[in-house]
């Protein structure tokens, strides 16, 4: 296992994601002798995962039973510890195709955070890019590169612990693309040009709020970055599900009293239809962040 | 030129029997001012006496004992613009990963609470200062801002009842009610609808009586609206809270969906009795005043025979007393019976000139047999409105409507709905929103002609129901 | 016929709306004597459109036919002779109920503009409300002022021609409620307050710009204003349609090889589905404005 | 610790052969450079030679004769924030009504251009600027931007082809060829796919080889991409816009659709002449090289029977003639079929295994059969993605998935695209957004167990596959 290369089967030493139900999944990290506690009981590591196939049903001591999954990089983005805010698969999707990321591309990211980000940019700048990753807090920076170790992506990743919009990315001349989610990402804007390669490249920056959007894009004009777009994603999930309507009854017509092509409910004489749909969820995510894209022309 | 009219006050105080709307952050409750009444809002309780006299507007703190003491409140007025430094999660990088997600202190919570700001912005401050907010299930964030605004907002404000803040009520505490009509969905619907006064609208919903009661505030008791209803009787809880002045109730009429057919085709017995079964069975699922009534009604028919023989003092006089109370009944009954074929003719009467201005549907049931049900009663060139939950019905709706004819500018929608939070450095769309508000269709009745000939048809098909009125009328 | 009543039967005088087909129409002014050209043939007022029914179905000299119909606030919007950028239902339905417009409100207006919103305002306040409207335009002003009468609503609206930001709205003390659409509406704000009433009202400003916004909910908090609420509604219109899918071909199964169950297309011996559905237009309206809302307290 | 790499500009020059990306303003058009080619671009025709030998990113104008010049662009670097005192339409007032409805005047353009604003970014301004401009309807307002960008936009730069890139020309110009997907959806696919090099993916796509080329540009040249493709042959000419590397093409397989049962069968034969009519008939209604060179084989078979009695000299030489081009035709047939029996074979292998590592599909055909057609291909644990511009056939899919069970985390989701315009005082979204995107169907394969044992079963049903690959490869 490694969150840049499939395997088939579970090894002593791999992340896996336990699958126990509807949007409730766990990582587990396989140690031989090892045991991990579920709702449905416990799942030892060395007779029910290693040596099983990736997305096997196991049962567990209570009988219940679970799915062991392969870990991607979206399935870590909903299990991974949260040191901070994180990004999500939507952001992040936008991001690695708007950025134009591909294996081999070299890109600098700022802050770490929780790494969500930082393993899809990883699965996909593999085997032949590499990461540069800067994050201000020492302690958040440590681990992401024990977890960086653990997934076995750490021989494509720098983490640099250091203060951006002081200090840069610690890189001149070598980046394809450049990542900023940071309080103020205009302060950094000198630093990821300096970091980005001579013949130009792509620039994003991920801002809550409206102010920091507006102070980015001027810092990027005037630093003379160039198709500066600022563009916001939402994702709708949509339930499906179906649903019963009732059909009116106006009362007997005037000629026959026909009533054959409906079907009665069970126990209350009123006919109803039954309809196949999708519907949204009551709440969503209203807004993560505005995601603003920018072109380094070259020198 | 300007001229100030001084504002009557009396009609600005709570009274017994008024119907107010309680408001905490953006939480609503609607409750009728009653005599030593126990309310539970937002999980405190209280009696609303010391309420009476007050002017709508004011805001209480709850005291000791349930009892309700006007809050001094110091009015905002100083800027937000204050706290201009903080910029959004400037500091975001020097939070030590110790547990303490809150970047905000007590110290600068005060400082919002001096410049003005209200618990539910201060709520919302917390929000966005906690870093692991935004990574929290949507339950939990919900779970945590329940929280906050227990501890942040004590205060209540009472407010008079209007559609904005009835409609606003349903769709967060009881969407199910309402079919998850969304407020923006309601706004589209009364003005597509073209609502205004001295109109003839015809209402079916299945929204606990708030599209209606919406309708109703639109006409402010002129004109008249005709509710037909599914089931037993019409539902008007969310209408009742609108607490209307008793001449918006004048206006009001209602009319069985299972008569529609019986009233098309001029066989409505309006002197009928209400023995038909179906009227009793309330498809609401809803006991409500008019079926409790009719419930009476059948006791009386259940009675067991009596056939007794002897002829005990005792037994005479309950006998005497039974024969009276069985007269009382019966003349309980016949004044009922009388009130009902009253109102039952006078909805007929609206409904038979099939000349309505327009048709409103919000309901649980299939939109598409109730539109075209309902669409035979609207007069040419008016609007008409179907709110769906679903898709799907909607699209079915405008099929058939495209097939048969009869209307144009037919348009399915729906809408999006967002939120802002506008404070200095930190203006972004809520982190929140509404997944969905529903699905409309609307459109405008046009004359239906089957030949090219112009505008006889429709006068035709007038003259026809003209006709056909007097013999309904006469078997009264 | 007005703005504010049905009527049954088209009159001298009228106007009507002349629906010529999906998403087109034309407003006419019916005069005895006169003519109308439509691309179907000329219509002529005193045969075709006096007496006659709204929603009659009118033939044209050429042969082909329209509808005429009874004008509201909403056809009038999509019809009417644009002076100015308009407000659409979509924005105007929520304004009038988030403004908690009813029949008496009394009602501040600025700017008239083109008047869609006036007339939606004034359908709603009838019979017994009264718009007071003010426009810094002298000519939009005074067309303004025309339209209103041969609309027959002359009689529940005041316009004043003068600036909002400098002299108000010419009243004090009367408003229930206070529209504003004007470039700098922070600048209006004390003129809004003073022309509510003691007891209170509702207040909502229409800024195309965050930064409008911005200024004018901070001079509505620096106002005493209460509830400041800002939102955005969309409105997605949705083409009914039937769909074609086609159906794969894997190839003979390894059984029999059974393709009844499947509709061959004419001449394509390609197997397909119908299916209903609605879809979006290509292109919507990305954005009208931002509407924010806010109540005065009682003083 | 910094190391400065220096840039090798050789491989970012423009050769012949290359395929380019043209853009001005946001529209973009692709070509491959050839000798003397005549382009049309935005209304105008050029020839690219000129751009031979300069280096991508070079922004070029047209001179006469449809030469191409590089322009010397003064790189912008003045900031926007100088005319800040430009309130939005805050002398929307003192505009008279006198048909000028453009508030920038010639000065204020020319300004912008000083201040370094592109033509784009002048058009933006322009709308903001046109008080009519959001009274026009949806077409009109095209109209005007298309006429200002004409006059602005003069200048085209040329680009190295990228998915970002490719993915926004064709929802731009030909968003009916790639079935309407958005490109955030695209981005969406491809991350939900976890595509990525070194892993076995499966693409059914008609989206004209968008979603192929942007899935290959993802694996780097890594790993296999296997296209199941409909009718007589693949559609990439949209892969091949990618300009991708020669060795990238060898990691690309495809595989006849109207085979998948045969090769489930195990009754696929390898060494059958490519004599089934199906494999004729385009399905895309799209000529492609493949199909035109199965034409060529037809051509042969169909020639008339010959049964010359006749030994005319002329006719003996034709007749020698003929069969010399018989015998060429047929060997080249032999090597086509050779070839063609190799790629089949090689792309058959990597299905047999049912190990695929992911599941790519976006096409007009219904998903639901196509999914549930070649999920079997795919690997236990494995993410598939499915793409459809409707939401009902997704629902059916989904509702198939859950009845048959083996896929969890199934999500139907669709997506809401906003840009923005970002200026001083004058920010707010674009007033034309997107309508739609599309829908996704996303979900993660599980082993499908029938009873309760564990593990065992995928592995049993692995072990009769192996059992099943010889069979099948001994019969080529």
């Amino acid at each position: 296992m490694s969150f840049v290369e499939y395997s088939e089967l579970i090894q002593e030493g791999d992340v896996v994601i336990i699958f126990l139900g509807h949007e409730s999944m766990m990582p587990v990290k396989v140690q031989s002798g090892a045991q991990t506690q579920t709702r449905y009981g416990v799942i030892r590591h060395s007779s029910d995962l290693i040596g099983q196939r990736f997305g096997s049903k196991v049962t567990c001591s209570k009988g219940g039973w679970v799915y062991v999954l392969h870990p991607t990089p979206e399935l870590w983005t909903v299990n991974l510890p949260h040191r901070t805010q994180i990004l999500y698969t939507t952001d992040i999707a936008n991001i690695t195709l708007m950025l134009e990321l591909k294996p081999g591309s070299v890109v600098c990211e700022s802050g770490t955070g929780s790494g969500s980000l930082s393993h899809a940019i990883l699965r996909t700048i593999a085997p032949t890019g590499h990461l540069h990753t800067v994050e201000f807090h020492a302690q958040r920076s440590e681990k992401a590169m024990e977890e960086f170790k653990e997934h076995k992506v750490s021989h494509l990743v720098t983490v640099r612990n250091q203060d951006v919009c002081k200090e840069g990315f610690g890189v001149t001349g070598v980046a394809d693309a450049v990542f900023l989610d940071i309080p103020s990402p205009w302060e950094a804007v000198p630093h990821a040009k300096r970091a980005m390669k001579h013949k130009g490249g792509r620039l994003c920056s991920f801002s809550p709020c409206i102010e920091q959007v507006q102070r980015t894009c001027e810092a990027l004009s005037d630093h003379g970055f160039e198709e500066i777009c600022t563009l916001e994603v939402l994702l709708r999930v949509h339930d499906v599900r179906s649903v019963t309507l009732s059909l009116p009854d106006f009362g007997p017509e005037e000629g026959s009293t026909d009533s054959t092509q409906k079907e009665e409910v069970p126990n209350t004489g009123i006919a109803s239809v039954v309809c196949k749909t999708a519907t949204p969820p009551r709440e969503m995510a209203g807004h993560t962040g505005y995601l603003t894209f920018a072109t380094k022309p070259r020198d | 030129m300007a001229e100030c009219v001084e504002d009557s006050d009396a009609e600005s105080r709570i009274s017994y029997g008024d119907y107010i709307v309680l408001k905490r952050g953006d939480v609503f409750k609607s409750v009728q001012v009653e005599n030593k009444k126990k309310v539970i809002f937002e999980k405190q309780w209280f009696f609303l006496d010391n309420a009476v006299g007050q002017l709508y507007g004011t805001i209480f703190e709850i005291v000791a004992g349930g009892s309700l003491r006007v809050k001094m409140v110091k009015r905002a007025g100083s800027s937000l613009n204050n706290d201009d430094s903080k910029e959004a999660g400037q500091d975001n990088r020097h939070i030590m990963d110790d547990g303490r997600s809150q970047k905000l202190t007590r110290d600068d919570i005060e400082t919002l609470k001096e410049q003005g700001l209200m618990g539910q912005e201060i709520v919302q401050q917390l929000i966005d200062n906690s870093t692991t907010f935004k990574d929290k299930t949507e339950f939990a964030q919900q779970k945590y801002i329940k929280k906050k605004k227990k501890k942040y907002e004590s205060d209540i404000t009472f407010l008079k009842p209007s559609t904005r803040l009835l409609s606003m009520m349903y769709h967060g505490r009881e969407p199910g009610k309402i079919c998850h009509l969304r407020y923006d969905t309601l706004a589209q619907m009364l003005t597509l609808g073209n609502i205004h006064a001295s109109s003839k609208i015809i209402v079916f919903e299945t929204c606990a009586g708030l599209v209606l009661g919406s309708v109703m505030e639109r006409m402010g008791g002129y004109g008249s609206v005709i509710q037909v209803y599914p089931g037993g009787g019409p539902t008007r809880a969310g209408m009742e809270s609108f607490g209307f002045p008793s001449s918006f109730h004048e206006t009001l009429h209602d009319f069985p969906m299972c008569k529609v057919n019986a009233l098309l085709a001029g066989t409505l017995d309006l002197s009928e009795k209400d023995t038909d079964s179906r009227t009793d069975v309330s498809r609401d699922g809803q006991l409500d005043s008019s079926r409790e009534t009719s419930g009476v009604f059948q006791e009386g028919t259940t009675e067991p025979q009596r056939m007794e023989v002897s002829i005990d003092p005792e037994e005479e006089m309950k006998r005497a007393e039974r024969e009276k109370l069985r007269q009382q009944r019966a003349e309980e009954k016949k004044v009922k019976m009388e009130e009902r074929r009253k109102k039952l003719t006078s909805a007929s009467a609206l409904l038979q000139g099939q000349d309505a201005d327009g048709l409103v549907i919000a309901s649980r049931f299939h939109p598409c047999p109730v539109l075209m049900g309902l669409l035979k009663f609207v007069a040419p060139s008016r609007p008409f409105v179907v709110y769906c939950q679903y898709r799907e019905p909607l699209i079915e709706c405008y099929t058939k409507l495209r097939e048969q004819g009869g209307t144009i500018n037919l348009r399915l929608t729906d809408s999006w709905l967002r939120h802002y939070q506008v404070l200095p450095n930190r203006t972004h769309p809520l982190l929140l929103m509404s997944g969905g508000g529903g699905y409309l269709l609307s459109g405008t009745t046009v004359a239906k002609s089957v030949t090219q000939q112009k505008s006889e048809e429709p006068a035709a098909k007038r003259l026809k129901l003209d006709m056909s009125t007097p013999s309904c009328e006469s078997s009264t």
